[in-house]
């Protein structure tokens, strides 16, 4: 009902370390809000960044967004968001929608929650992984957010899936380290 | 027994159970109910012996399956390396797991403790391609 | 069936017709397809960026694979050079043009030994070339005559969305007593592991004495399960078909030769385990075809030794079953499995599509020409049970299967068993089950459970175990040591010895490693069926396996079926 | 044998395990133990369907001390009668709101902050330009507003003149929604309360008053009587009915009350039936929504207790009434027969949802526990023998009474001497066994014991899962503070090497032997641990002082000088420990047991059986075997 239907993000420099403690990084992915403006199932790019921002900052924690150049790979995004982290603690967001909840000192192939069906990821599930992540980081133990299981995910979306994929695989530019970017669109008033 | 064994001979436990016989030396005849209750049966009797893949070995390359009688043979050697080191191998094979001189190191246990020279081979080939492709630990680890 | 449906834009469209509407409605609409895009290797077979056949030889080794010079290849490219093409028929074998090879595969007149002769010294290119010429019927026809065993089988999973070790058991007996000759479980939660694969194993050997069974774990337990002797075979041994993917996966085609020649040296069957669009999946296909990767697949599983290959796309079917030709190339891959003389356990096992229809035509390239096994399986618990995350088939599928068989006189493995047959068994396993558990001071089963296995469909139809109990039994199973000769004493000691007979013939199979060799299952009688003793010697009709006699009476039965003698009853 | 010794086994039927100890015994008497075994009792204790479970821990011992089960001499069973005991909870308070006159949760992120009292006022009046209400205003948000909009339209309304004083909304929105004001006072000041569920039945056009406190403090106005009559201005009278108001608000971060004709909180007792209490040659009644103390006390009165019944229709009754059925399936003994002899009665709460809440708010409601216990002389125990003697062709015999037996393998703990106590606390009741100086042996059963203690935990900590409550028995507590280190409950800082499992971070755990397992629940460590030991204490503190009471000469605990700890229990990290604090003032000695100097506190019964036999004189041996 509400939000702007693209969002843009601007690159303010390097991708630093944060030093807050009640700080969340949201790492994206190359192609997210780029070449992608929505994921699998349709859910605009400025929804998901508006939902877990929101999230983060209901549990009076701050977010601060990065995007990664230089791997499409989940678990990679999100962990490099962690180390970048000043709670360590980090959204990880691929353009289809999967996400992932990562911790600077877990293994990279581990992860605090994972949302791998993203066909099933809506504004609601968006939301709550933001605010589970700002609980992650006060050192809070949320219950994971509850996510559904589908078997016949696969036959409708798994080409699909692997179609973004290779699209987002094509936005990677090696070599590049990340930086830091902001959302450039302003929320708009529905009427 | 010199004769080599053919398609003829397979199954073994049907066509030649004469020659089969467990590791610890027991005829696969005496493996029988009477016998497991009687407890001289052990687990370790239920393994395979490494003549016993040497004849399976044979029976492949017969039928004209080179690659699998080389695995049977491969597998002969590695009856008697224990379950740990078997797994510790496995995974020292992974990739950028271990340095050169380990994957040597293996290979040259392989040979002189466990008399599996084709197991070696099979390491020392991995260690030549993962040298290659930049597959080895880097160094230090 | 799902969750979501597409949406058709109908809101403010244009309008549309009835026919329209009705037609978008249509299960099939759920699935998804894509467009190829052949630069990334989104594409089944038909690839202008898929490399040219090559091979050059010197001094006995191929210095040339495919357009590539040795000191270019990675190392897919020097496993397969070194190990899978038979170097003495390479050069031979690929300069016989492809139309040639193609028309030997589906001449009914030349032997399959003589495809052999030539297909063991081929590229990866030269394979698919050759398979790129043939039809869909074609590669029904070359794989009726190139599939290793003569007589086709069956492979099932039993699973329970709950863990629960006495459906497993339950589920394992009726489908082992239907015709099964594998049957595959895993897990939700991992420790459950020793429980359930003891569950499977006690179960086959109630329904049906020699049927194998496999838990599909991580490397470790599985192979200490097998050992053990509570699993029989292993499966989920994944190959990749580029270096990238292979590597990600933490694995070399050397790790896991060695990793076959571990199984081997314990007694123990194992296949590997691949399929199309995985590297496409995971968006490292290096612009290759599906079909092309996969077969780099194939002919690195040859080149280890293992004796046979879980293909046929597997978990990826989404991806080649979304693009043009997807599911002729799914049987091509199959195809080239026989071609390399390897046990093909040819997929048709995870959830395809919402249509019935296109589930059904996916299974024919396999069901009609037959496979080693034609499913990998197929789903004997509904498939809200199914922890492989669904099949193609499950068992709201047996009777329409039955009668697939019936209709078009083929094997698919299975048959219609009577309901009392299969109470009895689902009941003595689940006793069974519940004997050993009491000896092994497992949490206990109740006559309530083995009550609600008798009878039952889904797990949600079995009293609630004990999670923690139960898990802190199956740790110590592997603490103690249990065997699977433990558990023949304590069957037999119980009053089951039949079952625990059964089981000790299973077990005396590791001695002879006779299911070592191509294709090996064992039959009721326990006499092990492998590409050698029962090698496939089709040659043209009237020949090869045959659906005939008390196999085919077996088969014309079902569940109502109207009596000639007396038309007012039914036989069944 | 043929040195002429005998190989024996005594097997000790527990309610939950079945102990052997296999010995041989020379001609002298000397007994030579040669190993034990372990196992699940099959079936409950006392009955035939024991027969499994013996022969299993027998064949188990024998195999332990690879003895050939041909060789078998003599089995020797403990005469166990039937325990059957049962559980019951009766919840005895119910709060109830009426009019929707507050919301008192606890929302985890409330926004804003202080105090804002005026009228409550749908949002929907304020979207458009017809004018705003007038006065100090409380905005009421339903479900399907999103924080953006919602921020918006307020912002508007407030340039259009609305007094904003609070907002109640359905969504976790009020830390956004209060960022986003504009308005004065500055954005942010105005106290917002979130995830009111049922937002709808806020009423609306009423006076109303929401406050907001800062973090980590607790509301001051609304949780004060005589703060409610300020804000809402009301006369002593009105004053007094509100109280119970803010009572229940007392605690909370963040309040709304809404000031209705006749909204009322109330917080009344719930009746749950009667007890009827028969002994000492008296019949007395209690209501159980009295409290555990005064079933207690009621119980004191007519010991020995004869019987036990409950109100029928109500949980009580049932509950006896199955515990006296299960008895009846078990022996053959007809219902009308069977006694319940004893019970323990535990105060307890249960958090409950409030009837009438408008946001899922919880009451922590009174509840009483109840655990009884019932036991028969008619053992079938020579049934399981003769079974024992078939199924391993060899003589078996009952060697001697359980209490007895106990006793006598305790006394083999170093350091103990008579007269000798032993207490074996098991899963439904704790059991006392008392040997004097000259010899005599008395024992006693009473109710309640780790089942019981297990469910207090599961409904105090509202778990709602019996295993999870079990581990929290059974386990010392931790903190997951970074994948790292965990905080032990003692204050110790545990460091690891391999990062822990991702589903423990920062979670609450139970430190079990497969590592840690999380506890699903908000309260911090301290909670869980006083909730973990007060559930200990009251039954198997209170239970080893009953049941000692019951077997001291004269009910004197000064006169007992060792009290030896028994089965299952006495492993327990810390239950041990609370009873040697609470026996200390007595004088009394008391520990672990430590069967032979090497068992521990297994297998007193079983060796006990052994040691029995070995002193008999030789030929009521022989005609044993001869049987």
């Amino acid at each position: 009902m509400t939000g702007p239907t693209t969002a843009s993000l601007r690159e303010v420099g390097p991708a630093a370390r944060g030093t807050r403690p009640d700080e969340v990084v949201i790492a994206v992915s190359p192609a997210f809000a780029d070449f992608f403006t929505r994921t699998i199932v349709d859910v605009p790019h400025a929804e998901v960044l508006r939902q877990v921002m929101a999230g983060v900052e209901e549990q009076g924690v701050t977010s601060r967004l990065i995007r990664v150049w230089d791997t499409a790979d989940l678990a990679a995004i999100a962990h490099t968001g962690a180390k970048l982290s000043g709670s360590g603690i980090c959204v990880g967001l691929l353009s289809r929608g999967t996400t992932m909840i990562h911790q600077k000192d877990l293994a990279r192939l581990s992860n605090l929650e994972l949302f791998p069906q993203s066909p099933l990821l809506d504004a609601a599930v968006f939301r709550g992984i933001g605010a589970n992540a700002a609980q992650y980081a006060k050192g809070e133990s949320p219950e994971p957010v509850p996510t559904r299981n589908d078997q016949m995910a696969r036959p409708r979306w798994q080409a699909k899936a692997a179609l973004l994929h290779l699209k987002e695989f094509d936005r990677i530019r090696a070599g590049v380290k990340p930086v830091e970017v902001v959302l450039e669109s302003a929320p708009s008033l529905a009427g | 027994m010199t004769t080599t064994l053919g398609p003829a001979d397979y199954p073994l436990s049907v066509r030649r159970p004469d020659l089969l016989r467990t590791p610890t030396g027991t005829p696969l005849s005496d493996v029988t109910m009477a016998a497991v209750v009687a407890g001289d049966i052990t687990n370790e009797d239920l393994r395979v012996s490494p003549e016993t893949l040497q004849m399976q070995g044979e029976i492949s390359d017969a039928v004209g399956r080179r690659q699998l009688a080389e695995n049977m043979r491969r597998a002969a050697e590695l009856t008697a390396v224990p379950d740990e080191e078997v797994l510790a191998i496995y995974n020292a094979l992974r990739p950028r797991a271990s340095s050169r001189q380990r994957l040597t190191e293996i290979a040259e246990r392989l040979e002189s403790v466990h008399a599996a020279p084709l197991c070696a081979a099979l390491v020392r080939e991995s260690a030549e391609v993962y040298e290659a492709r930049d597959l080895l630990a880097p160094e230090g680890e | 069936m799902t969750s979501t449906l597409p949406s058709s834009g109908a809101a403010a469209g244009p309008r549309t017709s009835k026919r329209t509407e009705m037609l978008e409605s249509r299960p099939v609409n759920l699935d998804g397809f894509v467009e190829e895009w052949p630069e990334k290797g989104l594409v089944a077979m038909e690839s202008d960026f898929d490399p040219a056949p090559s091979i050059r030889v010197e001094n006995g080794v191929i210095v040339e694979l495919d357009g590539r010079p040795r000191a270019e290849f990675d190392f897919m490219d020097t496993f397969i050079a070194d190990h899978a093409i038979d170097v003495d028929v390479a050069e031979r074998a690929n300069a016989v043009p492809s139309d040639e090879i193609a028309r030997m595969l589906v001449n009914p007149t030349v032997g399959r030994g003589e495809v052999l002769d030539l297909t063991r010294g081929l590229t990866p290119a030269k394979l698919l070339d050759v398979v790129k010429l043939m039809n869909v019927v074609e590669i029904m026809m070359a794989m009726q005559k190139m599939r290793a065993r003569r007589m086709p089988a069956n492979q099932a999973h039993s699973t329970s969305a709950r863990d629960n070790p006495i459906q497993v058991a339950a589920d394992a007996a009726e489908g082992a007593l239907r015709g099964f000759a594998e049957l595959e479980t895993t897990l939700g939660v991992l420790r459950y592991a020793p429980l359930v694969a003891i569950g499977l194993q006690i179960g086959a050997q109630a329904g049906r004495g020699g049927v194998i069974t496999q838990c599909a774990l991580e490397e470790a337990t599985e192979l200490d399960l097998g050992m053990r002797g509570i699993t029989g075979y292993a499966e989920t041994i994944s190959v990749y078909g580029t270096e990238s993917v292979f590597v990600d996966g933490d694995d070399t085609p050397w790790s896991k030769a060695f990793l076959a020649s571990a199984y081997a040296s314990r007694g123990i069957k194992m296949r590997f385990t691949s399929g199309t669009g995985s590297e496409v999946q995971m968006g490292n296909a290096e612009g290759r075809s599906m079909l092309y990767l996969e077969i780099r697949c194939i002919l690195m599983a040859k080149g280890a030794g293992v004796q046979g290959l879980q293909n046929g796309s597997i978990s990826c079917i989404g991806v080649p079953g979304a693009v043009p030709g997807g599911i002729r190339a799914v049987a091509a891959e199959n195809l080239v499995c026989n071609m390399l003389d390897l046990e093909c356990a040819a997929g048709n096992d995870q959830s395809f599509s919402h249509s019935a229809m296109r589930r059904t035509s996916r299974l024919m390239p396999q069901m009609l020409p037959g496979q080693d096994l034609v499913c990998s399986g197929f789903s004997a618990v509904p498939n809200s049970d199914n922890m492989f995350a669904g099949s193609n088939l499950d068992v709201e599928d047996y009777d329409d299967w039955n009668t697939v068989q019936r209709d078009l006189q083929v094997d698919g493995g299975l048959r219609h068993v009577r309901s009392e047959e299969i109470l009895a068994v689902r009941n003595r396993a689940a006793r069974a089950l519940q004997a050993v558990f009491a000896e092994l001071d497992l949490p206990r089963i109740t006559d309530d459970e083995v009550e609600a296995a008798t009878y039952a469909d889904s797990s949600a139809d079995y009293p609630l175990r004990e999670v923690l109990e139960d898990l802190k039994g199956a740790q110590s199973v592997m603490d103690r040591g249990v065997t699977g000769l433990d558990l023949v004493k304590i069957l037999e000691r119980t009053g089951f010895s039949d079952i625990a007979e059964n089981y000790l013939q299973v077990l005396r199979q590791r001695v002879s490693g006779d299911l070592l060799q191509t294709s090996a299952i064992l039959d009721a009688d326990f006499v092990p069926q492998a590409a050698i003793n029962d090698a496939n010697d089709y040659a043209g009709p009237g020949t090869g396996y045959r659906l005939t006699g008390e196999r085919w009476a077996e088969l014309k039965r079902l569940r109502h079926v109207t009596s000639a003698e007396n038309p007012e009853e039914e036989v069944s | 044998m043929d040195d002429g010794s005998r190989l024996v086994v005594g097997v000790d039927i527990g309610n939950s395990t079945t102990e052997a100890c296999v010995a041989a015994v020379d001609a002298a008497g000397r007994v030579q133990r040669l190993g034990s075994a372990l196992t699940r009792t099959t079936g409950v204790k006392g009955t035939p369907d024991n027969t499994d479970g013996a022969v299993t821990a027998v064949r188990r011992a024998l195999e332990g001390a690879r003895r050939d089960p041909a060789g078998l001499d003599l089995v020797l069973l403990n005469e166990a009668t039937p325990v059957i005991s049962g559980l019951a909870m009766e919840t005895i308070t119910e709060t109830i709101i009426t009019e929707s006159t507050m919301i008192g949760h606890n929302p985890s992120t409330p926004g804003g902050g202080g105090l804002g009292a005026g009228t409550t006022v749908p949002i929907d009046d304020l979207v458009g330009d017809a004018p705003v209400p007038g006065g100090p205003s409380i905005v009421v948000v339903p479900r399907g507003w999103d924080f953006d909009r919602v921020a918006a339209v307020l912002n508007d309304a407030v340039g259009r003149g609305l007094e904003l004083v609070a907002a109640v909304l359905a969504h976790d929105d009020a830390v956004l929604v209060a960022n986003r004001l504009t308005g004065e006072p500055a954005g942010g000041a105005i106290p917002i309360v979130d995830e009111v569920g049922a937002v709808e039945r806020v009423p609306l056009g009423m006076a109303a008053a929401v406050e907001v406190a800062a973090p980590g403090r607790t509301i001051r106005t609304l949780s004060d009587s005589y703060g409610l009559a300020s804000v809402f201005g009301l006369d002593p009278d009105q004053t007094r009915q509100v109280a119970p108001v803010a009572r229940a608000l007392t605690g909370n971060r963040s309040a709304v009350v809404v000031r209705t004709p006749s909204g009322d909180v109330s917080d009344r007792r719930v009746p749950v039936g009667e007890l009827v209490l028969t002994g000492a040659g008296k019949t007395l009644r209690v209501d159980v929504d009295a409290g555990a103390e005064a079933i207690m006390d009621l119980l004191g009165r007519v010991q020995p207790l004869e019987d036990a019944t409950g109100e029928p229709g109500t949980h009580v009754g049932g509950m006896l009434a199955q515990v006296r059925d299960t008895m009846t399936d078990v022996t053959g003994q007809p219902a009308a027969e069977i006694r319940i002899r004893d019970v323990l009665a535990i105060d307890t709460f249960v958090p409950r949802e409030v009837r009438g809440g408008l946001a899922g708010e919880v009451a922590l409601e009174n509840a009483v526990a109840l655990a009884a216990m019932v036991r028969t002389s008619r053992s079938r125990m020579q049934v399981v023998a003769d079974r024992v003697a078939g199924a391993l062709h060899c003589s078996a015999r009952i060697g001697g009474v359980e209490g007895e037996m106990a006793v006598r393998g305790a006394l083999t703990t170093p350091g103990t001497d008579r007269p000798i106590a032993v207490l074996d606390m098991g899963g439904g009741s704790t059991d006392a066994a008392l040997l004097t100086a000259d010899g005599a042996c008395t024992a006693v059963h009473v109710a309640g014991a780790g089942e019981l203690v297990t469910k207090l935990i599961d409904s105090e900590l509202a778990l709602d899962d019996r295993d999870t409550a079990e581990q929290v028995k059974w386990y010392p507590l931790a903190k997951v503070e970074s994948f790292f280190h965990v905080r032990h409950e003692d204050g110790t800082v545990q460091f690891f090497t391999e990062p822990l499992p991702a589903h423990v971070f920062a979670r609450v755990v139970v430190m079990t032997p497969d590592g840690p397992v999380p506890v699903p629940t908000r309260h911090p460590v301290d909670h869980v641990r006083r909730v973990r030991r007060e559930a200990k204490r009251r039954v198997f503190v209170v239970n080893a002082l009953r049941a000692l009471r019951q077997v001291a000469p004269g009910g004197s605990l000064r006169m007992l000088e060792f009290v030896v700890l028994l089965g299952g229990s006495a492993l327990d990290f810390e239950i041990p420990e609370m009873i040697a604090d609470a026996l200390a003032g007595h004088g009394i000695v008391c520990g672990t047991g430590n069967v032979h100097g090497t068992e521990g506190p297994r297998n007193a019964v079983a060796s006990g059986l052994v040691d029995a036999w070995a002193t008999e004189p030789a030929g009521e041996q022989a005609g044993e075997l001869a049987s």
